[in-house]
């Protein structure tokens, strides 16, 4: 196990780049980048959507080759050939997009491909003792060891993702956006983990779009643009934030959320937009009574796990209910039926882009148009210029970069996907918009311009249910707002009249899997 | 802290962009599937080289070769209308076996004494009728009865052969000398084109517009490409893949026509091993098995790949044991040449990723 | 071409026999166990069909068919469950011969005499009679026929559309026509195998076509699959060459006595065999001989002549002719 | 194992560990394959009752009962070997189209009088050895030349056939008498099952473990349920995909075998159509297309279903075209069966999601 002594303020560097380069058919992901960690420091990366951040990881991680520069790890000059290479140095790396195998359970997931083993025999008792240890370690030992890991929601996912890197003996921790799916509290548990490491001596890189977090956890700051490194070795307690963010994006952005109406305008007969009654669903949540008006913002919050996502999926009807209504502008809506639900005029965001929004091998604006390509078509016949120019104007809006409709989503970074997420139901002819974690690895920039999209939205008339972990967010940008815990609604409030301690407290801490209401 | 290089002017154009920019429309993702089928191209020409050495007196000479080429559109017509219905149904994330036998069930069906009363027209209607209720009952079983597309059709596959071995009593079905019309589409031809040819033209170029132009032809590549997302998109996912299964029963009617043509019969040994042919012209062509991504230009390149190479052989006259050993190794050469990124040839001092 | 059963019994009727005399008599009952491959081919299913028919002619005869399935581990594992059954005789036409061999021999040492239809067994002692065509014959006959013709024209181009080239009787057949040949000095050009099927020879037979551009002579080994190759022939339109069938189906022998197209004769290879060999079969299981043999018991190998068909004889033939 | 603090949290019994814990083993994931293999354990009691109401004289007498389970078991044995190496290469996410054409080449091969003039021993090898290497030629085309699973397995079953007819000429070659030993395999029993049977039995332990309990097998499932991950994991991905080709053709090997002692010879038309009939058991028995599930026990399961089918066909004396319909519908039967959740059976007023 790796125990370094530590040492003093001035710790010794693990790990140097230097300029290294790393192109993509099309693209310059990295252009140049410079970047220094030392031991037992919590390392952060800055920089905007698709600035090279999660290229950069890889190269070190093995997963990618750089096309030149160089890459110095305690004092060696190397060129890891693949991750098992890096893996060796003692690089363990949490990726941005899941790498666990679905179909194997989350022991085998935590120790794949170094198994605990006896002449190529796995010792199971042994992987899932260690497992459930490493989980507990990070405050979940009730993830069951034996579960399949494709049947955990998102954040139960990541804590595997992180049991996994923990797994490995490492002297580099590597997070790509590990608290993008993470709620409040558990946010506070990764960084007891991390302290944890850095303790050790351990060095972390850890990237995130929330400066809040790296305010609390970093101690220094590498900012990256454009695949060029802009800044190094900030301070991260200390930097000011303007700098930061003009670092990162060439220019100042109000980080503020944009203003609320006066009053929210009535709909023509002065009936809510939506309406939920008693909806059900054995397991996940009961009882939910809910109303969205039309110009209403109104946002959803709670701990991970409380069913938010799965009731938006049931009014969306991606999911059939045991029990209660949906009506939709005074209609009932056919339940399980989402195909009824998107003739009613509903659109939803939902929670896992990779798996549950985006056709990955597809180009942007197709994934843009997917849910009205039909509206753009005449007698059948598509018409691909008209969608590119919409999709390239919502493109715009959001700083998809590169702001090429024509690119391949996959090869997108994580937040200009999530972008697309968004923007496909940016374009019109929705009239209640269902959004689940729609901020969900978007930097600062775009995350301001995607409120003011949000807000106009709703200006023009659309009723807009967010879902978001982000309780700031929520009370920010929403006029009202939901608490959901444990699968009910605790409570429904105006914005103006709740604060975030008030939120946090009804939230109360639980753990992951804590939420299955007794229905 | 160490600054190490300041940001520099803000909104500089990036260096990504203007890359983008510079290597243009022919290193792009759009233009993928084009290099694929340049790469089929490829294999044809060489087909063409070797036949051009081996047997010079027909592929050195116009006339004759000209004959030769229009057999091989010939031969491929039937099996080229299957791929393109089948083309639709990999993109569309399934997979067809059953089209061979639906070939042959669709032959006897309407070759039977009582459809070829009614004359070539009764035969037609009945040939794509039955084809594609076939097909639907596939795609029934599939959306709505959840069975993986791979056994159902293999079910349909077993089945339409018994079907067809019943009907027929196992005997090859002549077409009367009356509905000669339909043995004509293998006979005549029109502006020099055999009626064969034309029929997979214009099945070809119903198929592209269909695919590539139409919202059906998106929502294919969306369910294909991920189901799940379709469905959240609002697409009908079940009602979807029903369509596919059925379009591509609709093909082997059309298929069925065809053979019946050349073959002046209907017989329930029609259509054997065609989904192997059809299916591998489709995956030779750039259609993914996994779903999503597909061309119908390619699938038909890919028949002719493989038609080409069996005439190659035959005009060779190469024993039947040869002729597999080397037609196997053609078709990895073939993979292989298609992997050839021409777009990368200037620049191959760049290391390769 | 009519697909009614009625057609079907009757050209059944037509290809069945019962020779007057005292062997037609009823005699000690038997159950007669029949196995051939699974039909999918007007061949194959004439011989299921003929064995069926001459079966139900004797009152004496209870018969009892087994599919055998599409490949020789079925076959073995259809006739294992028909040796349980304990018939008193089988009649096995094998997906081949020396593969079934073992199983032949098996029901022999059981007790049960096994009548060998068509494809050898490669061991004497795995069937009591053999009864078989002349594939080779068959093969020479063809050659014959074309070398009479073409005597004196050493550089005619003839060409053979072969049946399944991996079948010991393509082989044998092939070798017939080869040697035959070769005694009017004349050699095979073109040859292609196909796969029995109508649609395999006309593409085989397209494409040959196309890259013999004049030939002399053609032999093609099977009437079914010669549904396909007249077909490219019609396609190509060609009609420079003298076209002789095999096996002898009833579109053929209809075409030879129209003249109209290049072919003009086919070498037979008739399932009667199967009516014969359920005849035989039942009077081995009787302890009968032939009536008109002086021996007590049947012959232990029968084999058919490979007759020749042309529109001289074609009348005579048409009863025994076969629908593809 | 990068050592941490345990978490401070408290441990208070969670609500989903007590939800977990009350719906135990039966709903949990483990038992998944499991409910799924009941199924077909039920479908093949659904073919024993359907048995003993048309063949009583077989089915409900125990010994000839015994007898004819003992042939359907060692009908399936050289097809469930081959699914068994089946189920690993499409649970690694490829798929072999070749493993008919391998078990042809390589029963030539260990037949030709060269070999067996090394006794059962030397034969027993060759054949082990050629199906291996074949296996891995695929693995090399398809892991190092990047070609696609389905056209490289395809080019070489085309290949496979032609080499196994040129070695034999064509002609089907007998094991000489001395080699007794090999044809004892489909003749002698040990303990009453036939030797045939207690291959499967072997093989499918050895399967079972080595899928279950080994590295290999575990790295199998994450080769094929998520490459990208597997590779970011540190696994050799390409290694590991050809050794899964190398291990299908072993059992192709081992299949050839047990087809030589069943039919006492080697033919290049051994194992027609094989391909099918192990993909269609595999995928009956519960490992999908996709890659990343699937089962052993599924997959021999999968295959008694289909020769029980068969069997059933056979003893009821039921015409060829009678067969091939009703075994279409009883395929989709079966699959309709095996979804009925047993497990959800008591709690029907819950709506299916
Ligand atoms: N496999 C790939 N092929 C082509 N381009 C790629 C590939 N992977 C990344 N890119 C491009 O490289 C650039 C950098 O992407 P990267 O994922 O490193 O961004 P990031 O900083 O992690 O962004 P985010 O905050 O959104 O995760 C982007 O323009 C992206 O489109
Ligand atoms: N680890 C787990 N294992 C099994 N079931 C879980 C687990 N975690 C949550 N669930 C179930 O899923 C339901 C809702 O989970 P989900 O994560 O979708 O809620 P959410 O509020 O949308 O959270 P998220 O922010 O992750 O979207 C819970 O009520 C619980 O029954
Ligand atoms: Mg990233
Ligand atoms: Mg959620």
């Amino acid at each position: 196990m790796t125990d370094l002594t530590k040492k003093s303020p001035e710790r010794e560097t693990v790990l140097t780049l230097t300029d290294v380069v790393k192109t993509f058919p099309g693209v310059r992901a990295l252009d140049g980048v410079q970047l220094e960690v030392r031991a037992g420091e919590v390392h952060c990366l800055l920089g905007q959507n698709g600035a090279g951040k999660s290229t950069l990881i890889k190269v070190l991680s093995g997963a990618h080759r750089p096309d030149s520069g160089e890459v110095v790890w305690l004092g060696q000059p190397v060129a890891f050939a693949n991750p098992q290479a890096a893996m060796k140095a003692g690089i363990a790396t949490i990726y941005q997009e899941l790498d666990l195998v679905d179909g194997l359970s989350v022991a085998d997931n935590i120790f794949l491909a170094h198994e605990p083993r006896t002449a190529g025999f796995v010792k199971r008792g042994q992987v899932r003792r260690d497992a459930g240890e490493i989980l507990a370690k990070l405050g979940h030992p009730e993830i069951p060891v034996r579960r399949e890991v494709g049947k955990l929601p998102a954040a139960a996912k990541q804590i595997v993702s992180m049991g996994r890197a923990l797994s490995r003996e490492a002297r580099l921790m590597i997070m790509d956006e590990p608290s993008a799916v993470l709620a409040h509290d558990e946010v506070a548990n990764l960084f007891r983990v991390i302290r944890g490491l850095t303790e050790q001596g351990i060095a972390v890189i850890y990237i995130s779009h929330r400066l809040d977090e790296i305010r609390e956890i970093g101690d220094r700051v590498t900012v990256l643009k454009d695949g060029r490194t802009t800044a190094a070795n900030l301070d991260a307690k200390t930097t000011p934030t303007t700098e930061l963010v003009s670092r990162m994006t060439g220019r100042n952005i109000e980080y503020v959320f944009p203003p609320r109406p006066e009053e929210v305008p009535p709909t023509p007969d002065g009936a809510p937009l939506l309406v939920v009654e008693g909806l059900t669903r054995h397991g996940e949540f009961a009882d939910v009574d809910l109303t969205v008006h039309s110009g209403e913002i109104v946002g959803i919050t709670g701990l991970v796990g409380s069913g938010r996502s799965e009731l938006m999926e049931t009014i969306f009807g991606a999911r059939r209910p045991h029990g209660g209504r949906v009506t939709v502008n005074g209609k009932g809506l056919r339940a399980g039926s989402v195909t009824a639900a998107v003739k009613a005029g509903l659109g939803m965001a939902p929670e896992e882009r990779k798996s549950q929004a985006l056709v990955l091998g597809e180009s942007v604006y197709r994934n843009m148009t997917l849910a009205n390509f039909a509206g753009y078509a005449r007698a059948g016949f598509t018409d691909a210029a008209k969608e590119r120019q919409a999709a390239d104007e919502v493109a715009e809006r959001l700083e998809l970069r590169p702001r090429d409709v024509r690119r391949v989503v996959r090869t997108l970074s994580g937040g200009n996907q999530q972008k697309v997420v968004v923007g496909r139901w940016l374009l019109g002819g929705t009239r209640l918009l269902l959004l689940d974690e729609p901020t969900r690895g978007v930097d600062v920039g775009a995350r301001a311009e995607l409120y003011q999209v949000i807000r106009k939205l709703a200006d023009s008339g659309v009723g807009v249910l967010m879902v978001s972990s982000e309780v700031p967010e929520v009370l920010g940008l929403a006029d009202r707002v939901v608490v959901m815990r444990e699968g009910r609604i605790v409570r429904q409030a105006p914005a103006a009249d709740i604060d975030e301690e008030t939120v946090l407290d009804l939230v109360m801490a639980g753990s992951l899997l804590e939420g299955s209401p007794a229905v | 802290m160490t600054d190490l290089k300041p940001a520099t002017a803000p909104e500089q154009p990036t260096a990504a962009a203007e890359l983008s920019k510079r290597q243009g429309w022919w290193s792009s993702d759009a233009s993928e599937s084009v290099r694929r089928n340049l790469g089929l191209v490829g294999v044809l020409v060489a087909i063409w080289i070797v036949g051009a050495i081996t047997v010079p007196r027909i592929f050195l000479h116009a006339e004759q070769l000209w004959n030769n080429e229009l057999i091989i559109f010939q031969q491929s017509a039937a099996i080229g209308v299957i791929a393109i219905g089948m083309t639709f149904v990999i993109i569309g994330g399934g997979i067809d076996l059953s089209v061979g036998a639906l070939v042959a069930l669709t032959s006897v069906w309407c070759t039977t004494q009582a459809t070829q009363e009614f004359g070539p027209t009764g035969m037609v209607f009945t040939a794509l009728l039955v084809g594609t209720v076939a097909g639907l009952v596939n795609g029934f079983l599939i959306a709505y009865g959840r069975v993986v597309a791979f056994i159902a059709t293999l079910a349909m596959l077993v089945s339409a052969r018994g079907l067809a071995q019943l009907i027929s009593g196992k005997r090859t079905q002549r077409v009367n000398i009356e509905n000669v019309a339909i043995t004509n589409i293998a006979e005549k031809d029109f502006l020099g084109i055999p009626y064969l040819v034309w029929m997979l033209l214009v099945v070809g170029v119903i198929g592209w517009i269909l695919l590539n132009r139409t919202t059906f032809g998106r929502r294919t590549f969306a369910v294909g490409g991920n189901p799940e997302a379709a469905r959240l998109a609002g697409i009908n996912l079940r009602l979807h893949t029903m369509l596919l299964y059925g379009l591509s029963g609709l093909c082997c009617g059309i298929a069925a026509i065809m053979v019946v043509a050349q073959a002046t019969a209907g017989a329930p040994d029609h259509g054997d091993l065609y989904e192997l042919d059809a299916i591998a012209a489709c995956i030779i062509g750039g259609t993914a098995l996994a779903g999503g991504r597909g061309s119908i230009v390619g699938a038909i390149l890919g028949v002719l790949v493989f038609k080409g190479i069996t005439n190659l052989f035959i005009v060779n006259n190469l024993e039947q044991e040869y002729q597999l050993i080397v037609k196997g190794a053609i078709i990895i050469g073939a993979v292989l040449l298609q992997q050839v990124n021409f777009s990368s040839l200037p620049q191959l001092r760049k290391s390769p990723t | 071409t009519s697909n009614d059963t009625g057609d079907d019994d009757k050209q059944a009727e037509d290809q069945t026999k019962v020779a007057a005399g005292k062997n037609a008599e009823p005699g000690k009952k038997v159950t007669i166990g029949f196995s051939a491959p699974a039909a999918d081919h007007g061949w194959i299913a004439a011989i299921t069909n003929n064995a069926k028919a001459q079966a139900g002619k004797y009152s004496d005869v209870t018969f009892n068919a087994v599919a055998a399935g599409k490949d020789v581990p079925e076959q073995r594992a259809a006739l294992e469950t028909l040796i349980q059954q304990k018939p008193d005789i089988i009649v096995l036409l094998p997906h081949d011969g020396a593969q079934m061999t073992a199983t032949g021999r098996k029901a022999m040492d059981a007790g049960i005499p096994v009548i060998n239809l068509d494809r050898e067994f490669s061991d004497p002692l795995a069937y009591r009679t053999l009864v078989k065509g002349d594939n080779y014959g068959m093969g020479v006959a063809a050659g014959k026929l074309i070398g009479t013709r073409l005597k004196g024209n050493p550089n005619a181009v003839i060409a053979e559309i072969a049946g399944m080239d991996e079948l010991p009787l393509t082989q044998d057949r092939s070798k017939g026509f080869r040697d035959a040949l070769a005694v009017f000095g004349l050699k095979v050009g073109p040859r292609q195998a196909a796969r029995f099927t109508v649609q395999s020879g006309q593409e085989v037979t397209a494409n040959l076509l196309q890259a013999a551009p004049k030939i002399d002579a053609l032999w093609n080994h099977d009437d079914d699959q010669g549904v396909g190759v007249l077909a490219a022939i019609k396609q190509a339109n060609r009609s420079e060459f003298y076209m002789v069938g095999g096996a002898g189906s009833l579109d053929a022998m209809e075409i030879i006595k129209a003249d109209n197209q290049p072919l003009k004769a086919t070498v037979t290879y008739s399932p009667t065999m199967a009516s014969s060999a359920i005849a035989l079969a039942r009077l081995v299981a009787q302890g009968k001989g032939m009536e008109d043999l002086v021996e007590l018991q049947v012959p232990k190998l029968v084999i058919l002549q490979s007759e020749t068909i042309t529109k001289e004889n074609v009348d005579q033939y048409m009863p025994l002719g076969f629908r593809s």
